[in-house]
Parts: C-alpha cells; sequence; structure tokens
C-alpha cells in the first residue's frame, strides 16, 4: 500500500505569492493514497528538510512527492533528505511549481490550479517508482585537457601535481595560447612570458603529462570516468623525437613571407617554422600551404640542413586513442575579426572602423605584439604601416561587445582593463605621445583594478572620452575618428595616426563542433555552458566535463587560472573514488516477451545493447533477447519509445509511470 | 463551436536536457506565459513514444506539444533524430485517419532558448484554443465512459 | 520448368528442409489452404495457383517452426516478408529454403464477385519474378484483372478535410471486435506478447471500445510504419471488413516519398526505423 | 507584380523627377505601382518633433487606406516618408494603448501588418538579371558616391534595413549598372534635412563636406534615395560655390534615374532636365556606350 507524503514549498515568495500554497496542500491531502500534506515557507532548509524527514517517520510514509522549484536545482537535495529517513532516495520525485508555475504566471487562479495538477501527476506517477540503488561503475583515473594555453596548463598542473596521469591536447604547435603573445599584464604590469614559460617547461617536462601539440580531439566516446577519446595528431613534417630543436631549418628556408600568426599577421615566418622562440616543445612544422616542397615538389632545404634527417615531408595525420576519466575543456578565445564579415556572420561588423583597409587601425592583440619586447618591434611603438612612431593613438572599446543592434550583447569583460594598460604603455614609451579612449563605462571590479585605470587617466594623462565612435576614415594621412563626448555632449573629431580596436572577445570558430563531439550544452555564442552559473561554474551538464578559463565566457588570467585550478579539483574529486556511482536511469529488458528483433540495438547510440542467448533446461537455444549493459547505457529511453512490445523499459522514467502521469492529467 | 469560456488543456513532453531546461531559464528569467500547458518531463526526445500522444488524447487533452534538443545537440547524441523520423511517420499516420495533426506540435528549444519557450508555448496555447475543445477525440472517450 | 510437387519432392530428397510450408486444397471449391508437409510421401497434395492467396511467411515465427529448417512456398510478395524477417533477426537466411512463385498475380478473394479480380497488391507488382529464391516455380494462372479501387479511396480520404476522414475510420473503427486476427495473420507482426496485450500500462483497451478501437488501429499500423510489405492480409482476413490496408498502404506511400524507403527489398539495407538521416525533413517542427 | 505606391508630398513638387523617374523605370521593369487612393501627408520631419500623436496616426491612416484597398505592401520611395511609417507601424506593433489612441483619432482600425519597402529594396526585389538584359547602356568607368543619409537606415533596430554605419546595399544594385562605387566615408552623414529652410548654414556646411569627401574619394556623381538629401545636395550648390570659389559641381542623381540611363531611357523621361546642378557631364558621357546584346 503507497502511503505518499506531498511536501509544499512557499520558497519565501517565490512560489508562496502566485500560488497559494496552503490550498495547495489542501487539495494534495484529497487525492488517493496520499497520507500526509503539508506547505512550509523553505522546503530545501534544514528545519524544512526536518519535516520530510519526520513525516516519512511518523507516518510510514514510502514515497515524497515535493512541489518546489525545479528538479535540476533541488532534486538530490530532497532525495538525500528521504535517504536519511531510510526512504530509498528514488521514492522521492518533485513536482515543479516555481519554474514551471509560479514563476511565469500571474494569475494566483491559475496557478494554484496548475501546481495541484502538477502534483496530482507526480503523485500518479510516484505510485509506481520502486527503491533503486546506484549503479557502480570503475573509473580511469586519467585526465584529458583540452587547450594549452593558461587554463590547460594550470589544470594539467594541478591534476599531475596530485599524482594522476595527464593528456594535454594543443591545437597550435606549441602550448602557451594567448598569454604569451601578451606584453604585460594588468594590474601589475609584469612581463607576461615571463611568468607563463616556466609553467610551459614545467608542464612539458612533468611525468605524468603527455603533450600533443599540433593535434585536435576528432572523437570522443563513453561517459563520466570511461571516456574513450580518438587525437588528431597532425602531420608536422619534422620527426619529433628526433629533432633537437637547433633551429637550422628555420633559418635556411628560402621562403619567408607568411604571415606570422603569433604576431598576427604584423611580422613574417617561413615555412618551417617555430611559432615563437619560447615554443614548447621547441620543434619547428612545416606549414604546407606555403612550403615550396609541397606546393611544386622541388627545394627540401630544410631537409639537407638537417643533421639529424628529422625532415618528414610523407607524414601522416596520426589517430591516437586515449582512455580517460575526466575532460577539462579549456579552448579559450578568439578576437573577433572585423574586416572579414561574411553574409552569414552572427554580427553585422564595423567595416566603418577601417579595420583592414587601414594598415594603422589594429586589435588589441595585435597591439600586445607591438608593445612586446618580444614583437615584430621590439617593443618600440611603431605604427605598421610606415614603422613612424604614432604621436596620437585613439583606443576604441567595445568594439561588438555591449552592442545588440550591431554586435553582441555581453561584455568582453577584459578590455576595458587591456585598453588602460595599452593606453599606459604607450604612453611609458611615447612620453609626447597623447592617448584617447572611447568607453561606455569603466567596467574594472577585481584586485588593484579600478586603481590601475586611474593610473592611466590622473598619472599618465590618458584622456578617456565616454561616447561611441561613428567612423574611423583617412585624411591627409592622418585618421579621423568621428565620435561623440557624451559627457560634454559635443561630437568630437580626432586626428589620429594609429587607432587600436578593443574588439569582442568570442567563442573558438569550431567551439560548437567541439561540443557536439563531447555532448555538451554551449549558449548561442558558441561559449559552452556551465551547469549551474552560480554554484557549479565550472562544469558541463555533462557528467565529467568541466570547463576552465575563456571557453565558458570572457575572462581574465587570474580568473581563468582559478577555473582551471576548480576544474582540476573537480577531476580530482571523481578521481578520489574507487568507483563511481550512477543514477540507476538504465534500460531493462523483458526476456519472457523480448522477441530479439534489436530495433534497441539499432537505435542506441551507446552499443549497451547486446545479444543474450536463453536456453532451456537442457542447454538447447530458446531464443536470442536483448541484453542492457548497464555501465555503458546513459538513459536516454530511445530503445523504450521503439520497441513495438515495450519489452525494453527505461526504469526511473518506465511506461506505467509515464503513462499513469498522463492519465492524471 | 469555440466557446469563448473554453481554456484547452495541452501538455507537453519535453527532453530533460534542452527544453526542459529552456523552460527553467524562462521561469528564472521571470518570463510568462499562459498556464494552461501541463509538461511531462522525459530523459530525451527518443523516449517520447507515440501513444504518449493518443493517451494524452484520451485524457482529455486538446493539443500536445513534443519538444527537445536541436540537431546537433542532443545530450543522448541522436535520441532527436531517431524521435524526428519518428514523428514524421506518426504524423502522417494521424493525419490519415482524421486526427487533426495541427493539434500536435513539435519544437526544438534548446537551454538557452527561454524566450522561445514562451513564445512556443503561448502560440501553441492560442492555436489549440481559436480551434476549440478536441471533440472528436473526446467524443470517443465518452463512449467509454459509458461503456466501461 | 518443374511443377511444385517434383520440387518439394526434390527438397525433401536431397534434405534441404525438415518440413515444408505450402498450399493445398481447402474442402470448399475454389479454396486453398496452407499445410504443412514433412516428408516426401506427403507432397501430392500440394497445389499452386491463383487461389493461393495466403502469405505463408507467417508461419516461419510461430514457435514450432522455430529452430527447423524450413522450405517455404513464396510469391514475390510473401518474399518481401521473409527478407523483412531476416533483417530484424527473426529467422536466418540459411534456415529458410525459398521455393520462389513467379506469379501473375492472384484473386482478391476465394469467393463471390471478388473472385474474378486480381488483388489490388497485385495491380503494382514489383517482384514478379521472385528477387530472393532458392529455386522457382512457375504460377501460370492469368487472365485476371481489375481495379486498384483502394488507391482512388486513399486518394479520395486524402482530398477529405480531417473531420471527414475522422468520421470515415470511426464508421470503420467502430466495427472493430478486437478478434486480432490481423495481427495473427499479419507475417511481421510476430511479437510474443503484443503492446495490446500488456496490461501494466494498458495503452490499449482490451474491450472493443471505439477510443480503443482508435488506439488499437493507430498502433498496429504505427508498428507496421516502414516494415508493411503490402501483402494485405490483415484485410483479407478481417471478419469486420474493415479495410485496414489504406493505412499500411498510405504509410508505405509515406516511407517512399518521405525517405525514399521500400521494405523487403533486401535483408541488408538499413531499415527505416532505427536509422537516420541528418536530412530527414523537419519543416514541421519549430 | 502589383504593389502598393505611396509617392509622398516631395514628389509631387520639388522631387517630382523622382516621381517621373521611378514611374518609368518601373513600368520597363514590369513592376505595376498601384498608388495609394486618397493618400495624405506622413507628417514627415515636422510632426513627431510636434505632436507624436499626430506622427503616428498621419502614417497609420495611410496604412489603413492601404488595407482597405487590398494593398499587403507599399513601396515608399521617400526615404523621410519611409522612415515615418515604420517608426509608425513599430510603436502601434509595441504599444497598445498608442495604437488605440490612433485608431480614435483616424477612426479607422489601424493595421500593421501592411508591409514596407523603400527604394533600395525595391530594386533588391527585382532579378538582377532581369535588370542585367534590359540594359541598354553600361555605365563602365562612372565612378559615383552611394549615399543614404540618415533616414533610411536608422534608427536600425526599427528599419531592420542593413547596417546603419556601414551599409552596402545600394552599392550593389549600383553594380548592375557598371557604375563603380566608390569607397568614402559620409555615406550615413546628415546633410541638414529640413535646416535647409530655417538655418540654410547649417545645410551647406554639413552638405559640403558631404560632397568635398566624395569629390576627394573619385566620384563623379553622387547617388540618392531620398528627396530631402538630393534637395540639399542638389540646389544647394550654388550657394555652396558663392563661399568656396573652388568648388566643383558635383551632380545628383536619383537611384532610380542611374538605372533608367542604363536602362536607356532618355533624359525628359526621368527628368534629369529638372535639377539645380548639371547633369549634362553625366550624360554626355554615355550617350554612345550602347551594350550588344545577344
Amino acid at each position: 500500500m503507497m502511503r505518499i507524503g506531498v511536501f509544499v514549498c512557499h520558497c519565501g515568495e517565490n512560489i508562496g505569492k502566485t500560488v497559494d500554497c496552503p490550498t495547495v496542500a489542501k487539495e494534495a491531502i484529497k487525492l488517493p493514497n496520499v497520507v500526509y500534506s503539508i506547505d512550509y515557507k523553505y522546503m530545501c532548509s534544514d528545519p524544512g528538510q526536518n519535516m520530510i524527514k519526520q513525516a516519512i517517520a511518523e507516518h510510514k510514509l514510502n514515497a515524497v512527492v515535493v512541489a518546489s522549484c525545479s528538479p535540476h536545482m533541488h532534486e538530490k537535495t530532497f532525495r538525500k533528505a528521504c535517504a536519511q529517513a531510510g526512504l530509498n532516495p528514488y521514492m522521492c520525485e518533485i513536482a515543479n511549481v516555481r519554474e514551471h508555475c509560479s514563476w511565469v504566471h500571474d494569475n494566483v487562479e491559475e496557478a494554484t490550479k496548475k501546481a495541484v495538477d502538477l502534483i496530482r501527476m507526480t503523485v500518479e506517477r510516484i505510485k509506481f517508482n520502486f527503491p533503486l540503488s546506484e549503479i557502480k561503475v570503475p573509473i580511469t583515473k586519467k585526465a584529458l585537457v583540452i587547450g594549452g594555453g593558461i587554463s590547460g596548463i594550470q589544470a594539467a598542473l594541478d591534476i599531475a601535481g596530485a599524482g594522476f596521469k595527464v593528456i594535454l591536447v594543443e591545437k597550435e604547435p606549441s602550448i602557451g595560447g594567448h598569454m604569451s603573445q601578451l606584453s604585460e599584464t594588468f594590474p601589475t604590469l609584469d612581463c607576461s612570458q615571463c611568468i607563463l614559460t616556466p609553467r610551459m617547461v614545467e608542464a612539458y617536462q612533468h611525468p605524468n603529462i603527455k603533450l600533443y601539440t599540433y593535434s585536435e580531439v576528432d572523437n570522443v566516446d563513453g561517459f563520466i570516468g570511461n571516456f574513450k577519446v580518438t587525437i588528431r595528431k597532425k602531420a608536422r613534417s619534422v620527426k619529433e623525437n628526433l629533432c633537437t630543436g637547433c633551429g637550422l631549418c628555420v633559418q635556411k628556408c628560402p621562403i619567408k613571407k607568411a604571415p606570422s600568426e603569433f604576431d598576427e599577421g604584423l611580422a613574417n615566418r617561413p615555412a618551417i617554422y617555430v611559432p615563437f622562440p619560447q615554443a614548447v616543445p621547441n620543434i619547428p612544422v612545416i606549414d604546407r600551404t606555403v612550403c615550396t616542397f609541397f606546393k611544386t615538389g622541388k627545394c627540401q632545404m630544410c631537409k639537407k640542413v638537417c643533421g639529424r634527417d628529422a625532415i618528414d615531408f610523407e607524414q601522416k595525420d596520426e589517430l591516437i586513442t586515449e582512455d580517460v576519466g575526466a575532460i577539462i575543456v579549456a579552448t579559450g578565445y578568439k578576437l573577433y575579426k572585423i574586416d572579414k564579415k561574411s553574409k552569414d556572420a552572427a554580427v553585422k561588423g564595423y567595416g566603418e572602423y577601417g579595420y583592414g583597409k587601414y594598415k594603422d587601425v589594429i586589435d588589441g592583440l595585435q597591439f600586445e605584439r607591438i608593445a612586446s619586447a618580444s614583437g615584430p618591434t621590439a617593443g618600440e611603438i611603431l605604427r605598421p604601416s610606415d614603422k613612424k612612431q604614432p604621436k596620437k593613438v585613439v583606443f576604441i572599446q567595445c568594439v561588438g561587445s555591449r552592442d545588440p543592434s550591431k554586435g553582441f550583447e555581453y561584455c568582453s569583460k577584459i578590455c576595458c582593463m587591456y585598453t588602460a594598460k595599452h593606453a599606459m604603455l604607450y604612453k611609458h614609451k611615447v612620453h609626447d605621445g597623447e592617448a584617447y579612449v572611447f568607453y561606455m563605462d569603466i567596467r574594472a571590479g577585481g584586485k588593484g583594478y579600478d586603481e590601475f585605470v586611474r593610473r592611466a587617466i590622473e598619472e599618465d594623462h590618458v584622456k578617456y572620452i565616454r561616447g561611441r565612435v561613428s567612423r574611423v576614415y583617412e585624411k591627409k594621412g592622418k585618421y579621423i575618428v568621428k565620435g561623440e563626448d557624451t559627457i560634454s555632449g559635443v561630437p568630437v573629431e580626432i586626428e589620429a595616426d594609429m587607432v587600436v580596436l578593443a574588439t569582442a572577445i568570442v567563442a573558438q570558430p569550431e567551439a560548437a563542433k567541439l561540443a557536439q563531439t563531447l555532448g555538451i550544452p554551449y549558449d548561442k555564442y558558441g561559449f559552452y555552458a556551465e551547469v549551474h552559473p552560480k554554484l557549479r561554474p565550472v562544469e558541463s551538464s555533462s557528467g565529467g566535463i568541466f570547463l576552465a578559463g575563456a571557453c565558458q565566457s570572457p575572462r581574465d588570467i587570474p580568473e581563468s587560472v582559478a577555473m582551471a585550478s576548480a576544474a582540476a579539483s573537480k577531476a580530482l574529486v571523481l578521481f578520489g573514488n574507487e568507483m563511481l556511482e550512477r543514477e540507476p536511469i538504465v534500460a531493462k529488458v523483458n526476456e519472457n516477451t523480448c522477441v530479439g528483433c534489436f530495433y534497441c540495438k539499432k537505435v542506441c547510440a551507446y552499443n549497451a545493447i547486446e545479444l543474450k542467448e536463453i536456453k532451456d533446461k537442457k542447454g538447447n537455444l530458446v531464443k536470442v533477447v536483448a541484453s542492457v549493459n548497464t555501465g555503458l547505457c546513459q538513459g536516454c529511453g530511445t530503445c523504450n519509445a521503439t520497441c513495438p512490445s515495450k519489452s525494453i523499459e527505461l526504469i526511473g522514467f518506465n511506461d506505467e509511470q509515464i503513462f499513469y502521469q498522463i492519465k492524471a492529467l | 463551436m469555440s466557446d469563448s469560456s473554453f481554456e484547452p488543456k495541452i501538455v507537453a513532453f519535453v527532453c530533460n536536457w534542452c527544453t526542459y531546461t529552456g523552460a527553467d531559464l524562462a521561469g528564472t528569467s521571470r518570463m510568462k506565459y499562459q498556464s494552461n500547458v501541463r509538461m511531462i518531463r522525459l530523459p530525451c526526445t527518443g523516449r517520447i513514444d507515440p501513444m504518449f500522444i493518443i493517451k494524452a488524447f484520451e485524457s482529455g487533452a486538446d493539443g500536445v506539444l513534443v519538444s527537445g534538443c536541436h540537431p546537433g545537440d542532443c545530450h543522448y547524441t541522436a535520441g532527436n533524430y531517431h524521435a524526428r523520423r519518428r514523428w514524421i511517420l506518426f504524423r502522417q499516420l494521424l493525419k490519415f485517419v482524421g486526427i487533426d495533426e495541427s493539434r500536435v506540435f513539435f519544437s526544438w528549444v534548446s537551454a538557452s532558448e527561454g524566450k522561445k519557450w514562451v513564445d512556443v508555448i503561448n502560440e501553441v496555447t492560442d492555436t489549440v484554443r481559436s480551434k476549440g475543445p478536441f471533440t472528436n477525440y473526446q467524443k470517443l472517450n465518452k463512449e467509454f465512459t459509458i461503456n466501461g | 520448368m518443374a511443377d511444385i510437387i517434383s520440387i518439394a519432392r526434390g527438397v525433401f530428397e536431397n534434405k534441404k528442409a525438415d518440413i515444408l510450408i505450402g498450399y493445398t486444397k481447402a474442402t470448399s471449391e475454389g479454396r486453398t489452404r496452407p499445410v504443412i508437409v514433412r516428408s516426401a510421401d506427403e507432397v501430392q497434395n500440394l497445389v499452386l495457383n491463383s487461389s493461393c492467396l495466403n502469405n505463408l511467411a507467417t508461419y516461419l515465427t510461430r514457435k514450432e517452426n522455430k529452430g527447423k529448417k524450413v522450405a517455404i512456398v513464396a510469391k514475390g510478395c510473401d518474399i518481401k516478408s521473409i527478407v523483412q524477417l531476416i533483417a530484424e533477426s527473426q529467422i536466418k537466411r540459411e534456415n529458410v529454403y525459398i521455393i520462389g512463385v513467379k506469379c501473375n498475380g492472384v484473386k482478391r478473394s476465394f469467393e463471390g464477385e471478388d473472385s474474378k479480380k486480381i488483388a489490388e497488391k497485385c495491380l503494382n507488382c514489383n517482384v514478379r519474378t521472385p528477387h530472393l529464391a532458392d529455386e522457382t516455380v512457375d504460377m501460370s494462372d492469368e487472365g485476371l484483372t481489375g481495379k486498384d479501387e483502394k488507391a482512388e479511396l486513399i486518394e479520395k480520404l486524402d482530398s477529405m478535410s480531417a473531420e471527414e476522414r475522422f468520421a470515415f475510420w470511426e464508421e470503420q473503427f467502430e466495427k472493430c471486435i478486437k478478434c486480432y486476427a490481423c495481427r495473427q495473420a499479419c507475417p511481421l507482426c510476430y511479437c510474443e506478447r503484443c503492446i495490446a496485450d500488456k496490461s501494466m500500462p494498458r495503452w490499449v483497451e482490451s474491450s472493443p471500445t471505439k477510443r480503443g478501437n482508435f488506439a488499437w488501429n493507430i498502433v498496429r499500423a504505427f508498428h507496421l510504419s516502414g516494415r508493411c510489405i503490402g501483402c494485405n492480409e490483415c484485410e483479407r482476413v478481417c471478419p469486420a471488413g474493415i479495410p485496414l490496408s489504406l493505412l499500411n498502404r498510405k504509410m508505405v506511400m509515406v516511407a517512399k516519398s518521405e525517405f525514399g524507403y521500400e521494405s523487403g527489398m533486401s535483408a541488408d539495407a538499413p531499415t527505416l526505423i532505427g536509422t537516420y538521416d541528418l536530412k530527414d525533413k523537419e519543416e514541421f517542427i519549430k | 507584380m502589383d504593389i502598393g505606391y505611396y509617392p509622398g508630398c516631395s514628389l509631387t513638387g520639388t522631387a517630382k523627377e523622382y516621381d517621373q523617374s521611378i514611374r518609368r523605370v518601373f513600368s520597363e521593369l514590369g513592376i505595376n505601382l498601384v498608388e495609394l487612393d486618397d493618400w495624405s501627408c506622413c507628417g514627415a520631419t515636422s510632426a513627431h518633433a510636434t505632436n507624436h500623436l499626430l506622427s503616428v496616426a498621419l502614417p497609420a491612416r495611410n496604412l489603413s487606406l492601404a488595407k482597405k484597398q487590398g494593398l499587403k505592401e507599399i513601396f515608399i520611395p521617400c526615404a523621410a516618408c519611409y522612415n515615418r511609417f515604420v517608426v509608425a507601424k513599430y510603436e502601434m506593433e509595441k504599444n497598445p494603448g498608442l495604437k488605440k489612441r490612433v485608431e480614435e483619432m483616424i477612426e479607422e482600425k489601424a493595421d500593421t501588418d501592411i508591409g514596407i519597402v523603400n527604394m533600395v529594396e525595391m530594386f533588391q526585389r527585382i532579378d538582377k538579371e532581369l535588370i542585367l538584359a534590359k540594359r541598354q547602356k553600361e555605365l563602365k568607368g562612372f565612378k559615383v558616391a552611394a549615399y543614404y543619409g540618415c533616414l533610411l537606415v536608422r534608427p536600425n533596430s526599427i528599419t531592420q534595413f542593413d547596417d546603419a554605419e556601414m551599409p552596402t546595399s545600394m552599392e550593389e544594385i549600383i553594380k548592375l549598372t557598371g557604375a563603380e562605387p566608390v569607397d568614402w566615408n559620409f555615406k550615413v552623414e546628415c546633410c541638414g534635412a529640413s535646416h535647409s529652410i530655417t538655418n540654410m548654414n547649417v545645410v551647406l556646411t554639413l552638405s559640403k563636406r558631404i560632397i568635398d569627401d566624395a569629390a576627394e574619394n573619385g566620384a563623379e556623381a553622387i547617388i540618392v534615395a531620398c528627396p530631402m538629401c538630393h534637395s540639399n545636395l542638389d540646389m544647394r550648390q550654388r550657394n555652396i560655390s558663392k563661399q568656396d570659389s573652388q568648388h566643383k559641381n558635383m551632380p545628383i542623381l536619383y537611384l532610380s534615374e542611374l538605372i533608367g540611363l542604363s536602362l536607356g531611357l532618355d533624359k525628359e523621361s526621368l527628368g534629369l532636365g529638372l535639377h539645380f546642378t548639371d547633369t549634362e557631364p553625366v550624360l554626355s558621357r554615355f550617350s554612345t556606350a550602347i551594350v550588344a546584346k545577344e
């Protein structure tokens, strides 16, 4: 005999304001098999949970329905409370009367009626729940980190430091990411490479870290604790085990004019190259799209000069599979490129700023290279067109960010700070120069951040103009920046020598593709979605896949590093267990009625359906039926809907539960 | 036929990962929509059986919505693709037996599309309200209560 | 070409099969009935003519025949169901010895006016010469003609309003007595426990109410979608005279038009249900 | 193809040649312009600054007329009128209270489901191949500046047309004639609009900047799609010349006139004789450039 308790939460005012909770509780008790019902201000609080526990004991409840917020929020909380009171946690179900009711409706009468309906449906459903216990699966205690920027390096070092193996995959020829391109970092103005390079080397030399550079993740199968990953090691055309990194090939390569990715196109590199002097590993790669040999079949200069015979023109992409238990995604960001506007681009673009048309209109990363001691100008501020020192530089913030009409709605977060830094670096190097910053407002929340911006304004006399720029155009060798000073309310025109655009931080172009490979959700901009914005900010909704750095949203270095360590600790929490407990929401076959048509096997994305022979007492084969490998089954239930005779059912969402939920409509 | 006081009964079968979460987002964003819909959460659109729709009509629903992850976004890789093929067939069958297929709605609503969820629900509710009660099926139901 | 009796004898003499499923004369004039022949001594009563209406493939999945090597007399349409059974792991190709029938069409019915007409399924037949057989036998009967009345009816139904169609089917389904003869005759309804017999939960009401009849006929047609090969046995055996083939034919047409799919042609081809295409249509999905 | 046509007041007065060239060009391209019967002023540049309700009601009345006359869309060649119509439609859609007040004022049901099409969009709808096939003259080597002004593209969230700061759609139309649109800087700058009457100096300064930048970037003519822009840029060049002896005349052509020229239509039917700034330099360049027909 089912004895069901119904617990109606007010959630303070959140539910109580629109749903008449006492009435709902009174209606609930009238439902068949409901022996107890009560409403309370905060069901998830300790006293609230205690009410549930007491009621279970006092009223011998064997099922509990909590009418509260979304099950995504507190299903675990309430199930745990039930378990503490000796009730099987799977005998607790949530009726979502907050997100799906009180918050989305205004009319109290309608919302109350709906809340009662939702509870009735859940009560009817729970009558067909039965106690379940967690499924235990072994864990592969090895992590995959995708992306070798500062976030990926940090995460890899943390996990490796705890004694577990890490696979670090980076798609570029060297790890280091965007941080390696930066000149100085805010708000301390310490040299970016000076603090990053030791970390890169440490990751490279760590016995627990296996590094795959110039490699990408091709495929991911499996699930938390047991992923099978296929890594594509792209053909470098250089044998890593033979190369000593002497650099002779790079010096002798006759091709000199390929635009350097590292220098953001402001300098050139050979066809065989190491992206930057401190690259890790210090092994060159041949850019087959520009190499003379790959184009014409002639040259082979690099091969001739290589004393180790390390050049391999025949090298092919190599596919490597690795078993890992956790994945950390740290794929970072890209700067929004405004010159190449494709027709189906997400944003309309900023052609009026002349980026791509005027050589001296550059973006933030290009300025970093110009300001960097290792950059094309050796740190001297010279403008790209004529290598002259610009005496007047205009910095434009929010190019693409916070601009719903033309760009993205979100704030790119780091531009206020780096623009202040750029203006400062410029003033430090060009003492008689003038720096102007067009801004919407200054967002400098962070330790020492606002002080930093004040310093730029007050000590370095950077001129901040609050307003937007409508156009940049060239006139007699000057760049006329037309904008508005919204504080004085006048249009302004500045004749600049160079213009730096703080273009928006956007997701990597392949972000959505990787998300689909990994099976993790992403937002409309391509940033990966965390499972809870406040309480679970580094976890994706797919178990065992964690997020670090700017792939989740625009992040600065300290935040990225913090996220990376947090993601690493999430992986370590997983590795702290011998066996993984999984929700027992898996399919189950009724072997009596299964006739082995195996449509379930055809629709299963996880190869979880196996063949099982049923034999009689004498050992004669009676029939072959489907059987579920509960380690592989992820509980989607597609087999259940496909099976014509309903001989395979999804535990937790079985036919009876759904049937009676519908019937109670 | 459409009675001014008629409020349709609408059932939504939704997947846990995209649409249910998208509906949660509509809630956390305090967007408003009409209250006629009753949602049933399934792990995946792949789990949604055509029998659910028949049962919903038998239980007095005037309209049914099926909603899940966009193609490519399925939490279980391909559940929504199998579901889509199933619905292509089932819709035609419903149509052929005279069950007004325009009372059965399908949508892809992702976890970030709270606004789309609101629009879909309002549109479904308005459409079904203007169609009036699903008397054809309810006639069948009535006969059942008398006889059985 | 050899006749059916000598072929059957050969099957047993060469030990090609343990049993043979074929046709024999029924007691009433003009009828045939299925027969299971177990030895060469029994083959003389076998017949093969345009009155051989039954699709014998339905006996292949019967419990008593499982595990045996079975020879079967099969017209092209029947062979399609055998192909489908192989594709759905119900039988193994090597366990069935197919005596394919070169066929010019069978009667629409055993008796009455319809017995002079050709069965509607034969009008659009694309397998008059069997597409999968171990040997073939010629069924020389011919001269049957007739119109495809069902095709016209489908067209008419398609042009009706939803209300009119509902009324049409309401009248038809009301006749259903839930005898499940349609299911028994169907070679592809091989489930040991049909969903209609499942009681926990009872998706399909057991009594022949209007609502239960609707549910049953919809679920039957849906479960055969993308699988039905159009032998129309369900309709032939329906004691209530419900034009069940309309439903199945409609779904065959949908499978063809939406997916370019035809069932029963190859056991290795992917099945319609159980696979998907990234480009499947979704204009109806918001 | 039939489409509603709302010429607006300017096209019956100062911009007669705009109306004339539009009717001529679209009839040549097989489009039937159905002039809205009993149309009235949209309030143009003054109403919204003086009486907001009136500024919505005036276009609303015309929209209701369109609905009654069975028109699904109206083509509004004047950028100022176009702007008023899209804004009125937008405001009524967003604000049911305002819509109700407008309905009381115009004593009609206000309809917002009428499509509004501007000059550039009108040409975008026509099959490119048709224009190319009907082309009589290829204006090859003719460098022009496409000038959008303020009203066609702003506010972009309402007009939803092209890009407010860097539009390019008119250039695509111009290219069909063989003419070469130049890359210039003032395509969406204000010409001074109705200040032409109240504060001409403003207009002179602004218009001069526009014409100068076009000239500096190599344009031989400026192409417009707004009668107000046209009158400022065309008519005020005399005054500009008085202030600046260096000023060189810049012919200002309507987009419809440019297309008309390439279709081989004569200058009278396009109204090119009605301009203040001489268009003869343009016309003389193309008198002989007949394109061979296949």
